[in-house]
């Protein structure tokens, strides 16, 4: 059978997405790789308890705002979920900023929301461990702060390390340029920013481009994140958000 | 002396293990001839350490040239690119390895022991450091299943499927099935079991040309080829 | 009250320390400002965290928009392409970093210590799990440079040069240099140097706007702006 | 000044290059981004004492005759520099075939060269590592192997891994296909094998590309090897070897 990993609707793409399940989103600067399609079929499925592993623990309304688009109050990107009530637990590199009346914040004061704030670059180590393989990594930021709450420290070639674990999911939902229907992607600026490292890192990744090719529609050293990483494309109608 | 499999019957044999849409590598030798086995109507995505996904058959010279030797797999042997393929560094292509994205690993042995340990990368008259590990020990431990294809005996007779082996070690635990020239083997956490023999043989041969012991499957059959 | 720089013209003194041929990177707030003050005779390339190398200034919503939102900064700011811009993913972005590739961060501050730690991610009042730590204890603990911009007192007065920081840390004992709008002082291993005042400004009036102790430099002056 | 980091001679790029450097070196598989003429100046220079880190411990004469080159015996890679005695220490993923008349296995034998021999992905983990500011890392490959020698042994998750350390270098060598004036690296098919993770390993990478463009010559979505991972960039001359 000629493969084809192409899906014909959000519903179907994620539709095997339960309760309890874990996911990766990427998107968090400008409008360029978020799965938007994706997110809103999550919502109108209603799953819950959902770990969201996501850049922040916010709807960026502000950065809307800023761009200037209109109805930016309805902005989508994975903060949908948490503004949904969907999510049980949140891993991020930016959580919130206190006080400035984050739902976040008040589900995680409340007790509703479990919340694992890591930094930027041991989330991002903590992803690219799971998708490696490893069985963790030692790594230098972070000494003397916060961060080294309950971690291993170790001391190698005089200086200080600490241990992270790798992160897997389940699921990882990513929003792309270009498929073709083996999977490979690619992407456009700076929409790449967590696409290869969440499809690596997942089980199951499913990727919302702007337009799916034949096999041989992109150049073999153009291509960004190999198929083996993705398991399902669907195609995004055009700007839905602009 | 019995008939036994020659090579590109046994690649034929192990090459029907292989499921559509699935990512695998090919060893060198034997595993290789596994591209000339694959059904039209199967899509088999190859992998080669050195960076490539979903690539085609060997380039012969002149192909190779004028491609500019552009796609060489990791025998660096030329190969011709198709519609779909990717191209990638030495990086990515370990990480879809030790993370465990690579569906198969075809490999030849030098031993396979009962607990599917596998010994493949060198021979133990050599005492030194040297050898050429090379990617299989990575490929042995962590694609997510791993199929050997080898003869069943070394050329002076001695069972390469042992209880233990003593060759240096490639991987523990790692082998999934062993395809040979007189049987078809798999591995599972009880030990060997026979599931099937080269036409003309019996259990109790294959048996006898065996170190390890086999428990003989229920289904036993003979190879279709 | 004596007159202090505002934040363009702090942006200026510390985009004049950033080399020809430097990768930088520049924190939200007065650092972003530097890219205002770089000379035509100077090549920096900045780099932003999500995963951009060498990119141009700030576009408008017209701009941004005809590019289709292309490039963004970290800040989610839409910027230009300049010739050879590169484009990458965070994996690699801060494999520059923690790898020690970034020449120099400029980076805000809500307070330095004696010894260079820096603390500017999050407030001390709130007790939670929140805050936005983001990059900063990344570009703080690896660039091979760390410059710290921000105004010399909080807006009550209190100094935010400090003995030991009382806020939530970013980094031990990473900044490099300090400029303020009253002062410029480097860090070394023997503890805090003023090496400039604002004009009107003198080291004992600087002194006392700092909690840490100030060793003065013997080739103390004013700012040249 | 306008960042140019084009050097107009082999023998300029490698002037730094003194007794006692440690160098990577890219190339193994097929022609294509092994740098020739930067290795044949570094044996004109005939500096000694290198430390070697590269995917073999020998010069695939076999792998040229295989392809057909007229003058196989003459094949040019970084074995040129271990045949010419310029080496005292091997680190690679592939050492010799035993017995094979391996010049490496003679001197390694004879005390005249040390021999790390790592199997592919602790040597590519290794530098990866380096590359990215890790203490080390966790990883599964080698358990019950020889490759346990010498290696701190943790079960994490009920699994065994081994600590790598990290592999860095104060060059490296990379063929690529063209650059930039900025440095900036792309790569033709499966020459760029370990050009992207050895120019990040290394302290000071020279790259040897076959065409130079201007900044601007290269889509930013298409540079695998960012400028800032590389120092200096030589182009050699057409088609020296076929």
């Amino acid at each position: 059978m000629p493969v084809n990993k192409v899906v014909q609707s959000f519903d179907k793409a994620i539709a095997d997405i339960g309760d309890g399940a874990s996911i990766m989103v990427s998107g968090a600067q400008g409008p360029l790789g978020v799965p938007r399609n994706l997110l809103l079929a999550l919502r109108r499925k209603g799953v819950h308890n959902l770990t969201l592993i996501t850049a922040t623990g916010y709807r960026s309304v502000s950065a809307a705002r800023f761009y200037g688009f209109p109805h930016a109050e309805d902005w989508i990107d994975h903060g949908i979920l948490i503004d949904n009530h969907q999510v049980s637990k949140v891993i991020c590199a930016m959580a919130y900023v206190p006080g400035r009346d984050s739902i976040l914040q008040k589900q995680y004061e409340a007790g509703e929301v479990e919340l694992e704030h890591l930094g930027h670059g041991p989330f991002i180590i903590r992803m690219w461990a799971g998708a490696a393989g490893l069985g963790g990594v030692y790594q230098p930021v972070g000494i003397g702060t916060i961060l080294e709450q309950d971690k291993e420290k170790r001391v190698i070639d005089g200086r200080e390390y600490l241990l992270e674990m790798p992160l897997t999911a389940d699921f990882a939902l990513v929003g792309a340029d270009k498929a073709d229907s083996y999977g490979n992607l690619v992407y456009k600026g700076t929409g790449r920013q967590y696409g290869p490292i969440m499809a690596k890192a997942a089980r199951v990744t499913i990727a919302e481009v702007d337009e799916v090719v034949e096999p041989g529609g992109l150049a073999p050293e153009s291509i960004v994140t190999p198929g083996i990483y993705v398991q399902k494309v669907v195609r995004a109608p055009p700007e839905v958000c602009k | 002396m019995k008939e036994r499999l020659d090579e590109q019957t046994m690649a034929l044999r192990v090459a029907r293990e292989l499921q559509d849409g699935w990512y695998v590598n090919l060893g060198f030798g034997i595993p290789a001839l596994c591209t000339n086995f694959i059904p039209e109507n199967k899509t088999i995505f190859f992998f080669a350490e050195n960076g490539l996904l979903g690539f085609g058959r060997n380039a012969d010279y002149d192909e190779a040239g004028r491609l500019g030797w552009r796609y060489v797999d990791a025998a660096a042997h030329p190969v011709l690119p198709v519609p779909g393929m990717a191209v990638f560094d030495y990086a990515e292509a370990f990480d879809m390895i030790r993370g465990g994205h690579i569906d198969c690993t075809v490999l030849g042995g030098l031993q396979v022991s009962g607990k599917g340990d596998l010994a493949n990368w060198r021979l133990p008259i050599y005492k030194g450091k040297g050898g050429t590990i090379g990617g299989a020990m990575d490929l042995a431990a962590c694609c997510k299943r791993v199929f050997v294809v080898m003869t069943h005996t070394e050329k002076s007779g001695k069972p390469k499927i042992v209880r233990e082996c003593t060759y240096p070690l490639t991987a523990k635990g790692c082998v999934d099935l062993i395809v040979t020239d007189i049987a078809v083997i798999r591995v599972t956490e009880r030990g060997l079991t026979l599931e099937e023999t080269a036409p003309g043989w019996i259990a109790a041969e294959v048996q006898e040309l065996t170190e390890a012991s086999l428990e003989v499957s229920p289904n036993l059959r003979v190879m279709e080829l």
